[in-house]
């Protein structure tokens, strides 16, 4: 019981910035973990790091210290301490030296400082490729909620097999790419899906036991990759 | 002694204000708090004698990484599920 | 569901809690992280090795300058994979949100950002080559550099900006300081050092071994500073549009 | 060359940030330059292996900035140090990079148009990070290399499809966790050490007898876990196979052989230069659970490789066991187990390496990787198939591929440290392997029809029409780094003597215990 409260008082108030940093980090890691929406998992990516962060800045903290830019009177610049008029000439032409050992604890530890700048930057760096994921998810499916996403997906990989297991809706979205992209100018959209359409009948000739798949949604499905197509050569018109 | 108490109440408020910014139902008011969370993070970081850090912390994640995700979010849907 | 996630979580922090006391006492200058020879070291001899008042900026871009390296090659990575995901994905066309209008930029907001930039970006100067003495440096001056340029096209619109600091130029200069930061690595490399051993510069320009590091430092800074600005401006401008750069926000 | 070491990483650095700037002006620059910078790199590779070999102590150190260690305390500069084993995993991380680099011409310009300067950049980004990670003496140091490694990675794999974004998303979030975990564990080594220096860290740790503390413990455990997570062992896989399948194939045929091979190696680094074989072993309970850890995974991969039906889908499970197999071999802790595990990251990159551009070679000419699509390949295309089947024997196992040995050694390493349920787990897999792989077999030389009936009319007839038998190779571009990295695969295997004597070379130094062979 004793021990008990000791640890708490020990925790709550000389270390309250280490108990503090766990709990920011706990509720980001739920976040990242728990929450559904793709923006709240990246906030709650960020209090992580921040929280690591905190732990570093407070492991260079020293109690009664400044901070990590040397005092007037320890610059190697500024000789505007209180160096006598006598000796100024010593003084500058000393130049910096080295700071007593017992000054040392005046200042507080420049290391961690250091290496969380960097972190913070990699932070930057990752919370900005993962809002570029998330405009690019809603571009292909709409939503930014995990669970509609995980079954958006699915649905759509069920559709696709369904309409030829040959051809994935994604492998045909490649092949649509594959045009050379130097065939600039305008090329006349219906022949291009023609040629589409033309490989497309080829590589599901090859099996045989595909052949059967339903006329109507191989049609169906011939028009949405026309449409893509088209909308593809009118961006590259748009461009040339 | 102040400054102890300075500490301790933002290292409360900050503890709300990461709460809050998972909580909150819609993004652009989560980005905001979390902005608000940013800045706390970087008064405490002053505090400590961490200037830099703090600085670069009240440029970058206070600043600019909120305005990002702002930007994003108006290409987004604003309502959250949870 | 939740509560599946609670474990991990909960695990981790009864993982932290137990290091916790353990940990030397808050604040403490003789516990070992801040007694140790290289944190003592770092304090005591900054000024003899460089001359640089600002021990975090010394420790930053010399002692720990390969690092900082790629820290900004982060950036410059973080800047071109944003392009490189958001490169012809959507639609070519901005669809019409609900929310706006056609409306020339605010006379009262335009007029008052013509005041306000210069001044940030004399700040954003001022914040990188004054590094050496007080807080800031590179990638702060960055930060507020491309912030001044975030200002711009918030306030007027997307093109405006892009027509003060075009996407390919983004990446140009976000490339040079890269080049700049290695540059002087690779050039202290050839006059004998180590890759990035400033001292050695001090052969070719007439200073001291010492203030050669504080100048290349400087060099150093304003690569980062480079990068930074251009790639926080980039990210803006591709996330605010979905990477098509016209009519974002 | 004094600074070979620094032309490792300097190379592809500079290089990346070429094609970024000119390729704004020519596209077509960027593959020679990716090429030559790779080409570069990997020169200056061979020649710090040969510095390493020839030095002293085989240990190549250099510290960035000059703070030498003579006048400066350890940890106030940043070190790079490099001994035959980090030297070893970064030729092959630099070899797999010059192979891929050279087969990305055709499928770059197909797959991603208008986005050649920017895979490359990355590409070349992602080959700076994972060298620097080999080589890299600084525990802060390979947090930042393992961020740019990370952050190019999702770039590279998120620039194909929109299914490959919500992939790299779940990848993100598991990584940043990772990361941030190895981070973490770092900052309670340095509150503990006060030093960076991995080198310096072991000395703290053996002159104050840090093992008992708690902190030390929990920081091993994070670390751990961190790179558990980054390199997909099993309950923290989920991200790999998606993000593998959906993503560009020179990007998967890149970070498929390398990331998780280059995290067990930084495993490997940890547990024996960071936190001592002593520590690491004896005074914790992953000893024990890991190994049961590493069974289950094993199976499980196994199992759900077997179930699938895409090639590309298969082998990113395969992947997974083989991370169980290396995570095992150093966790059974026995000298032939590791000898075994680090010879397993050597030839598991080389075999996978030739499996990705085998499938592909197949993707391009098929435009599918399923199962079914796949039918009388060989007559079609021999060269690619006899690449790819070479790379799956070395899989399986089969002499004299690379692949045999470094099993040999892994259960050597389990038998003599009775580990028998990992031997069981190993031949267990194989066999899940030899199936998958002869079903392979099946449907690529023969036709065998979706129900396994041979639809051929009786000897000699495979039951395949003119067009399916018609030679239609890939293009050489692609053939040829494919038969490249196959060869390398049959070189290690042949000269797998010299391999292992360096590794034993390395492993000189560290007590492990050896046993006694039965």
């Amino acid at each position: 019981m004793l021990e008990e409260g000791n640890i708490i008082n020990e925790l709550l108030i000389e270390r309250l910035n280490y108990f503090i940093y766990v709990v920011l980090l706990l509720i980001g890691l739920y976040g990242m973990i728990a929450k559904k929406n793709l923006i709240k998992k990246l906030i709650g990516m960020s209090i992580f790091q921040t929280a690591i962060i905190l732990f570093y800045v407070s492991v260079a903290v020293k109690e009664g210290s400044t901070i990590p830019i040397y005092l007037p009177e320890h610059d190697p610049h500024g000789h505007t301490g209180d160096i006598k008029e006598s000796n100024i000439t010593d003084a500058i032409h000393a130049g910096p030296s080295v700071l007593k050992s017992e000054l040392v604890k005046d200042y507080s530890n420049p290391l961690p400082h250091v290496l969380m700048l960097t972190a913070i930057v990699v932070g930057v760096g990752t919370l900005g490729l993962a809002l570029a994921l998330c405009l690019r998810i809603y571009q292909g499916y709409g939503t930014i909620e995990e669970d509609e996403l995980l079954a958006k997906m699915e649905s759509r990989e069920i559709r696709s097999k369904s309409l030829s297991v040959q051809i994935p809706k994604e492998k045909s979205e490649i092949s649509n790419r594959r045009k050379p992209p130097s065939k600039k100018g305008k090329p006349q959209p219906t022949s291009k899906s023609k040629s589409v359409s033309k490989k497309k009948s080829v590589s599901t000739s090859k099996s045989e036991n595909q052949v059967s798949v339903k006329s109507s949604r191989s049609q169906k499905n011939k028009k949405a990759v026309k449409k893509v197509v088209g909308s593809k050569v009118s961006n590259k018109g748009n461009k040339s | 002694m102040g400054l102890a108490l300075f500490n301790t109440f933002i290292l409360l408020l900050l503890v709300v204000a990461a709460i809050l910014a998972l909580r909150v139902k819609d993004l652009l008011t989560a980005a905001v708090v979390f902005a608000v969370y940013s800045f706390l993070m970087c008064l405490l970081w002053a505090e400590m004698g961490a200037v830099d850090v703090a600085f670069t912390e009240a440029t970058v994640g206070a600043g600019v990484s909120t305005v990002v995700m702002i930007a994003t979010i108006f290409n987004l849907k604003r309502k959250s599920s949870d | 569901m939740k509560i599946f996630t609670l474990i991990p979580v909960l695990f981790v922090g009864a993982l932290l809690l137990y290091a916790a006391k353990d940990f030397p006492e808050w604040g403490s200058p003789s516990g070992p992280a801040s007694d140790s020879p290289v944190s003592s070291h770092f304090i005591a001899n900054t000024g003899v090795d460089t001359e640089v008042p600002n021990m975090v900026t010394a420790v930053l871009a010399d002692y720990r300058g390969f690092d900082t390296m790629f820290e900004t090659v982060v950036v410059f990575i973080a800047g071109m994979a944003v392009i490189a995901i958001l490169k012809n994905s959507g639609r070519k066309k901005p669809v019409r949100r609900e929310y706006e209008v056609d409306a020339e930029p605010d006379l009262i907001v335009t007029n008052t950002v013509r005041l306000l930039i210069p001044v940030i970006q004399i700040f954003a100067f001022y914040v990188l080559a004054h590094g050496h003495v007080s807080p800031g440096g590179g990638f702060q001056g960055g930060v507020l550099m491309g912030a001044s340029f975030i200002l711009v096209a918030l306030s007027w619109d997307l093109e405006t900006a892009l027509a003060r600091f075009p996407m390919q130029w983004t990446t140009i200069v976000a490339g040079l300081g890269i080049v700049l930061y290695a540059g002087i690595g690779i050039f202290s490399m050839f006059l004998g050092g180590e890759f990035l051993d400033y001292a050695e510069l001090a052969k070719v320009f007439p200073v001291s071994r010492e203030m050669a590091r504080y100048h290349a430092m400087l060099g150093v800074e304003i690569g980062v500073g480079l990068t930074v600005t251009a790639i926080m401006f980039s990210l803006y401008a591709n996330l605010s549009s979905e990477g098509r750069l016209q009519r974002g926000l | 060359m004094e600074n070979a070491i620094a032309w490792i990483l300097i190379f592809p650095l500079l290089g990346s940030v070429a094609c970024a700037i000119l390729g704004i002006f020519n596209r077509k620059i960027c593959y020679p330059i990716a090429v030559f910078s790779m080409a570069g790199s990997f020169w200056a590779g061979i020649e710090t292996l040969i510095q390493v070999i020839s030095v002293d102590g085989h240990i190549v150190s250099y510290l960035f900035g000059g703070w030498t260690l003579d006048a400066y305390p350890r940890g106030v500069g940043i070190e790079f140090h490099a001994d035959i084993l980090a030297i070893l995993i970064t030729l092959v991380v630099l070899g797999v990079g010059l192979i891929v680099a050279l087969y990305s011409k055709l499928p770059v310009q197909e797959e991603t148009p208008d986005k050649e300067p920017l895979f490359y950049t990355l590409f070349l980004l992602q080959i700076t990070g994972l060298a620097g990670i080999c080589l890299t003496g600084d525990a802060f140091n390979l947090y930042v290399l393992i961020e740019v490694a990370a952050l190019t990675g999702y770039g590279l794999i998120a620039m194909g499809s929109n299914r490959a974004a919500a992939a790299t998303f779940n990848y993100l979030i598991l990584g940043t966790i990772g990361a941030s975990l190895y981070l973490l564990g770092v900052g309670y080594i340095y509150i503990k050490t006060g030093t960076l220096n991995m080198v310096g860290i072991r000395e703290v740790i053996l002159a104050q007898g840090l093992a008992e503390s708690p902190t030390m413990q929990v920081a091993f455990v994070l670390i751990g876990i961190g790179i558990l997570i980054k390199m997909a062992f099993f309950p923290f896989h989920a991200w790999l196979p998606n993000a593998y399948c959906n993503a560009p194939t020179t990007t998967s045929s890149l970070l498929a052989p390398l990331v998780t091979k280059v995290m067990i190696y930084v495993m490997i680094r940890m547990i024996l230069s960071v936190f001592g074989v002593e520590f690491s072993f004896e005074s914790n309970l992953w000893t024990e659970l890991l190994p049961w850890l590493v069974v289950v995974a094993i199976i499980c991969a196994a199992v759900m490789a077997l179930a699938q039906r895409e090639i590309k889908r298969m082998l990113s499970y395969l992947i997974v066991a083989e991370v169980g197999y290396m995570v095992g071999g150093v966790w059974i802790y026995n000298y032939y187990g590791m000898i075994g595990s680090i010879f397993h990251i050597i030839s598991d990159a080389c075999m996978t390496l030739c499996l990705f551009l085998g499938t592909g070679i197949i993707l391009r000419k098929c435009k599918t990787t399923h199962f079914d699509g796949l039918r009388g390949l060989f007559s079609k295309m021999p060269l690619t198939m006899s690449g790819f089947f070479i790379g799956g024997f070395s899989i399986i196992g089969l002499p004299p591929t690379c692949g045999f040995f470094s099993k040999w050694y892994l259960i050597t390493g389990g038998m003599v440290s009775e580990r028998w349920e990992y031997m069981v787990v190993l031949m267990f897999s194989t066999m899940v392997m030899v199936v998958l792989f002869f079903r392979m077999i099946e449907r690529i030389y023969l036709a065998v029809s979706e129900s396994g009936k041979n639809l051929g009319h009786g000897h000699g007839d495979l039951g395949l029409n003119e067009e399916q038998t018609r030679f239609d190779e890939g293009p050489l571009s692609m053939v040829i780094p494919l038969l490249l990295a196959a060869a390398t695969v049959m070189v290690i295997g042949i000269y797998n003597q010299n391999v292992v004597d360096l590794i034993e070379l390395f492993l000189e130094a560290f007590d492990l215990p050896k046993g006694t062979m039965r």
